[in-house]
């Protein structure tokens, strides 16, 4: 009797599974649980202490080079460092070089400014889609405006109070590079090595154990690592959003898949012994 | 001649996005998100449009990408300019479309053993660098600082070495699999279940989050300013399904279980 | 006028000389410094090389200028600290550098510096020396041309390699045998008899995917070898066979690999065009339609085979959950965890290869089956041997040694 | 004709293959040009297969809607799709972004083509987990190898999992990380390698019998 309702349930609907999935991803993003993690990695506390140390009102350059696929991973990461800048009073610069990214980068501007009465133009400023980053990433190392003369509105980006005494990477405390593709190791080799600015990045948890290296030899000084890097760096700035409602759906999501293997397999072995 | 520009500047105007284009995006995104979910449920026309929909926008979006970025700038306007090296790929792309046409649809071989001979001569000795030399490489370095190995990381490269050998045996085609090759050959198994598994569970985290993505975005559009869409669009899905399925109830058979 | 400015510019910058001069001492010559032609390249970079200077500190720095003129312009091309940049830096192989750490060797890339292709033009260099900023050493200036060159000594391992693999390919193709040419069983292919009987017996069709590659990856054309083969079968059988494509020079090779099928099993009459269509070329739309139909249609068998991406488990688990037969075969190893574990039968890799000379016999195909066997053969000879010399090498502290084998197996 | 028919092809694909192989040992510049003017001649060819594929597509639908067959109304969304694209996209010159807006192509990318792409992709996730509930089941000692594979991989991505890890088997002081870097750079590199090597090879004989025409079985038989 009990070894027939046993199979039964081993061929169960697998919409019950489906179902099951759906709830546990989407609960958490109504409202986040905040399950422990209490573990933060090295690289997130690295990119989260050197940024923390950066004298306020300084500048710091933003690359957000991502798009909607990667979404999910980046968009946290990128919310919170930009948060954690308005924070600590720094100006922030933004360029992109994905033109999938320009729709996000303005979701994050929507947003966030308004939170720490930050004003476009004289605490932050976004500049235009740029295709061909090599040439961008070399011309900043001069001249930045020889490249972004106009900010995305159409302003001269000379006048801009934000922008005061900005001209190359030498007036930048920090770049940031959130990105899936390969621009980073691009900031890297072109701008961290070459000019002598600190680099921090933020990738797909996929891409993520390829840095190793460059941590290693200090050539990126902290690097946030899919949304659990996110999760982290909201922790630390105490600011829990995307990344630890994410993390958390993931965390439940993980602990659905390893339930059903070991029910299944214990089912199995209660029908073999049996 | 003027109507007609102002008729133009009208219809042209009518797509300048605004912020109700924006709520209307965000009801088409939901719309068609949930109804490829509803796919997980069970085969419905809902879904039916949204497949057909989508076979249509990615050729769409692709005759686009094409058309731009190779049919205009690489082959138009260097014939504009009297470059007349573009005729020869033209040619030979134009030879594949004689497939439709089948007394001479053997000149579409020129297209393709063209592609074919690219294709194998770039295969051969990228693959004999990469896939070959260099994994041999790569099994064999790690022992070149033996001096200063621990004898765990001794032990991890002879067995990443003694793996490589067992999974080629398995793969050895013109010798009988039994007695000592089928040992070593079963213990080449293991590895490659090794491998399947770790990639498997590898690739997990990656597509829940995805699918996180897909949800969060849902949620996004289920606000007041943008009108509720999910959560309207969800309540008429499960809607139809279950007015669909009361009016099938009693005709046996006609269920389509996706289980 | 202008004379009398150009004597005082003169007067002056002689000045300026000379008080240099007087306040530091003369900076030493750098002596030896060879500028040739970076060989094995497009004719886009010089090679530097120098000698260590025996008395640099951690301090040293060096400086490398570079300019296109006969005279001045010099250019910064290269700035590295004394300890870096040697011989042994260079990333070539013992047959084709015989650099040593006891020199400087600098790579300079000119396209880098001056913008333009550089081949056949004529380029001077000079090193410096400095030391803690101050000007050191300095080294007269050197001319070099850098040219096109016709051979990449550096991948040597590479082409003999392929010269062997190319001998024993045409020793075996042309010594292809009728009889006696052995292959071991393959499970996957075994069960293909046994699904398309399944699917006549049902009288339901079988799906037949051959993937998302083009024509010119190897996946696909093995693919196109077994859907002749299966095809045949279903002829045979008289049961039905639907080919979803993705790239369309794919379907039309597989139309006319289907049509002479169904001829050689005697059954022109029932092929039909529609056997092969066009689905999408585009990977998700591709996969959600090929669902849609699988889950319409619930076909008795499904075959996957060819080049798949992340469609691959989308497609295979709708498959498994409509109850089909499913074998699946592909090369993409990223894919092979999926189909392992969602089919029935999965050919792994190079199982995809061997499967159309497994089902068709054919010598010429079971012979090149013999090359691919010997090419393991090698590499686990060398994997063997490799690992002992190297280990034996690195223990007894042989460094050349070790280096001329890690050279062997280095891919450049 | 048959020469025309058989011969010329067969020496394309030979010709092409011997030069495109020889250009990876040549480093000079005609051996580069001759290499990237092959790669623009065979992007500029795909663009006209596309259209091959396009025309099928168009013609196949077509049919299905003037012979009425059954559900030939959503053969009609098939050139709504296609429209709902390539009108936009003329309307912008192909481009999603003009001075800082989003153009009518943007708008379709963005809330057609994207969320029906992405949410394919996240289909995965569902049946990622289905596939795992009915795999992972041990029925011999090689299933049980996979499982354990995948399990330690599965539980030890989220720190959830890493929790649990060190509460069950923090005695062995080695941490989830650390057992996951030891099974993908040990074992799991033996199996892909493996893998990897056979795949070449056999890669490398099958491209020599197409550059020889030893394999022609895809230009069908006349």
């Amino acid at each position: 009797m009990l070894k027939e309702k046993l199979e039964k349930f081993f061929k169960i609907d697998r919409r019950w599974i489906f179902l099951l999935l759906a709830i546990v991803l989407f609960a958490p993003i109504m409202k986040p649980i905040g399950l422990p993690n209490k573990t933060i990695s090295r690289d997130a506390q690295n990119a989260y202490t050197f940024m923390d140390n950066i004298p306020a009102g300084s500048f710091v350059l933003f690359s957000l080079d991502y798009d909607p696929s990667t979404r999910p991973e980046l968009h946290p990461q990128a919310m919170a460092m930009v948060r954690h800048a308005f924070k600590r009073d720094l100006r922030v610069g933004v360029v992109t070089f994905i033109a999938g990214s320009t729709g996000l980068i303005s979701q994050i501007f929507a947003k966030v400014p308004g939170e720490y009465n930050k004003v476009n133009g004289t605490d932050y400023v976004i500049f235009p889609y740029q295709a061909n980053y090599a040439a961008v990433m070399t011309q900043m190392g001069s001249d930045l405006y020889g490249i972004y003369d106009k900010d995305q509105d159409g302003r001269d980006a000379r006048t801009l109070p934000v922008m005061k005494g900005v001209k190359n990477y030498k007036d930048m405390a920090l770049v940031v590079d959130i990105t899936g593709t390969s621009i980073l190791d691009q900031w890297v080799a072109f701008v961290g090595d070459k000019f002598n600015v600190p680099v921090v990045g933020g990738v797909t948890a996929i891409s993520q154990p390829g840095y190793g290296p460059y941590l290693q030899t200090k050539q990126l000084k902290g690097l946030l690592g899919g949304m659990k890097g996110a999760a982290e760096y909201e922790s630390l700035i105490k600011e829990p959003g995307k990344g630890t409602s994410g993390i958390d759906s993931l965390n439940l999501a993980h602990l659905l898949v390893l339930i059903l293997i070991m029910t299944s397999n214990i089912i199995l072995l209660i029908i073999r012994y049996l | 001649m003027e109507l007609f520009a102002n008729l133009w500047a009208w219809f042209s105007g009518l797509f300048v996005i605004t912020p109700a284009w924006m709520t209307l995006g965000a009801w088409v995104a939901v719309g068609l998100t949930i109804f490829i979910f509803s796919f997980l449920y069970k085969d419905n026309p809902f879904f039916k449009i949204a497949e057909h929909l989508y076979l249509g926008a990615g050729m769409g979006w692709w005759f686009q990408v094409y058309l731009y970025s190779i049919f205009i700038p690489k082959v138009w306007d260097p014939l504009m300019a009297h470059q007349w090296g573009v005729i020869i790929p033209a040619v030979l792309g134009i030879s594949l479309v004689t497939q439709f046409i089948p007394r001479i649809s053997w000149m579409s071989r020129y297209g393709f053993t063209f592609m074919m001979g690219y294709g194998a001569g770039l295969a051969v000795p990228a693959g004999l660098s990469t896939d070959f030399i260099a994994q041999i490489g790569g099994t064999i370095e790690p022992l070149s600082r033996m001096a200063s190995m621990t004898p765990f990381a001794i032990f991890n490269s002879l067995l990443v070495a003694f793996g490589v050998i067992c999974v080629l045996f398995y793969f050895f085609f013109s010798v009988e699999h039994k007695g000592a090759v089928k040992k070593v050959s079963s213990i080449g198994i293991y590895f490659l279940m090794i491998y399947f598994g770790a990639a498997f569970g590898n690739t997990v985290m990656a597509r829940f989050s995805l699918l996180y993505g897909r949800f969060d975005e849902l949620y996004t559009y289920s606000g007041s300013n943008y009108f509720y869409a999910t959560q309207v669009i969800l309540i008429s899905m499960v809607l139809y399904f279950v007015v669909h399925a009361l009016a099938n109830k009693g005709k046996k058979g006609t269920s389509e279980e996706a289980a | 006028m202008i004379k009398y400015k150009a004597i005082l510019t003169l007067f002056l910058s002689l000045l300026s000389v000379n008080a240099a001069f007087s306040a530091e001492p003369a900076p030493a010559v750098i002596s030896g410094l060879t500028a040739v032609d970076m060989p094995y390249d497009v004719g886009n970079a010089v090679m530097l090389r120098w000698a260590i200077n025996p008395s640099d500190t951690p301090d040293t720095v060096y400086v490398v200028h570079a300019s296109s003129q006969q005279a001045g312009a010099w250019v910064e091309a290269d700035r590295f600290s004394a300890s870096a940049k040697t011989g042994d830096d260079i990333e070539l192989p013992f047959w084709a550098w015989d650099g040593s750490a006891m020199e400087h060797a600098v790579k300079v890339e000119l396209n880098n510096i001056f913008g333009e292709s550089a081949a056949g033009s004529v380029f001077r260099f000079k090193v410096s020396a400095l030391e803690k900023g101050l000007l050191k050493a300095e080294s007269a200036p050197v001319p070099a041309t850098p040219v096109g060159n016709w051979f990449r000594l550096d991948r040597l391992n590479n082409i003999v390699l392929l010269i062997v693999i190319v001998i024993v390919f045409f020793w075996a193709v042309s010594h292809a045998k009728r009889k006696g040419l052995f292959i071991r069983r393959i499970a996957g292919l075994d069960a293909i008899d046994e699904a398309i009987g399944r699917a006549t017996e049902m009288g339901k069709p079988i799906y037949y995917v051959p993937g998302i590659g083009t024509m010119s990856s190897i996946s696909t054309i093995a693919s196109a070898f077994i859907l002749g083969e299966v095809s045949k079968k279903v002829a045979q059988y008289d049961s039905q066979i639907k080919v979803p494509h993705y790239d369309p020079i794919v379907m039309t090779v597989c139309k006319e690999i289907v049509k002479q099928s169904y001829m050689e099993a005697g059954r022109p009459d029932s092929y039909r065009e529609d056997i092969n269509f066009f689905v999408s070329q585009d990977q998700f739309s591709y996969a959600a339609s090929v669902d849609g139909m699988i889950s319409r249609e619930k076909p008795a068998a499904c075959f996957f085979m060819g080049y798949f991406m992340a469609e691959s488990l989308l497609l295979a688990e709708v498959g498994a959950t409509s109850g089909a037969i499913q074998i699946a075969g592909t090369d993409i190893e990223s894919q092979l965890p999926f189909f392992f574990t969602a089919c029935d039968y999965t050919l792994i890799g190079e199982e995809l290869y061997a499967a159309g000379a497994y089902l068709s016999k054919e010598p010429m195909l079971l012979s090149a089956l013999k090359v691919q066997d010997f090419g393991k053969l090698v590499v686990m000879v060398s994997v063997f041997f490799g690992i002992i010399l190297v280990a034996a090498g690195a223990a007894l502290h042989w460094d050349s040694f070790v280096n001329v084998i890690l050279n062997l197996f280095k891919a450049y | 004709m048959k020469f025309i028919k058989k011969q010329i092809p067969l020496m394309i694909v030979m010709v092409v293959g011997l030069l495109t192989l020889a250009s990876y040992y040549v480093p000079n510049k005609h051996s580069v040009d001759y290499i990237e003017l092959l790669s623009k001649w065979e992007n500029i060819v795909m663009a006209f297969a596309f259209l091959l594929g396009l025309i099928s597509l168009f013609y196949s639908h077509y049919n299905k809607i003037s012979r009425k067959t059954d559900g030939w109304g959503y053969s009609l969304f098939v050139y709504i799709g296609f429209l709902g694209m390539v009108v936009p996209a003329m309307m912008n010159g192909g481009r999603q972004m003009v001075d800082g807006r989003l153009t009518m192509l943007g708008w379709s990318f963005n809330y057609i083509y994207n969320a029906l792409s992405a949410t394919m992709f996240a289909v995965l996730a569902f049946y990622i987990v289905s596939t795992a509930y009915r795999s992972f089941r041990i029925k011999s000692k090689q299933a049980f190898v996979l499982f354990l594979a995948a399990f330690v991989l599965i539980l030890g991505k989220v720190p959830l999992g890493q929790i649990i890890w060190d509460f069950l088997l923090g005695w062995t002081h080695a941490t989830v990380s650390e057992v996951i870097e030891w099974i993908m750079s040990v074992p799991a590199v033996a199996g892909k390698r493996g893998i990897m090597i056979g795949i070449s090879i056999g890669a490398i004989v099958t491209s020599l019998k197409i550059i020889f025409g030893i394999e022609r079985q895809y230009m069908g038989k006349d």
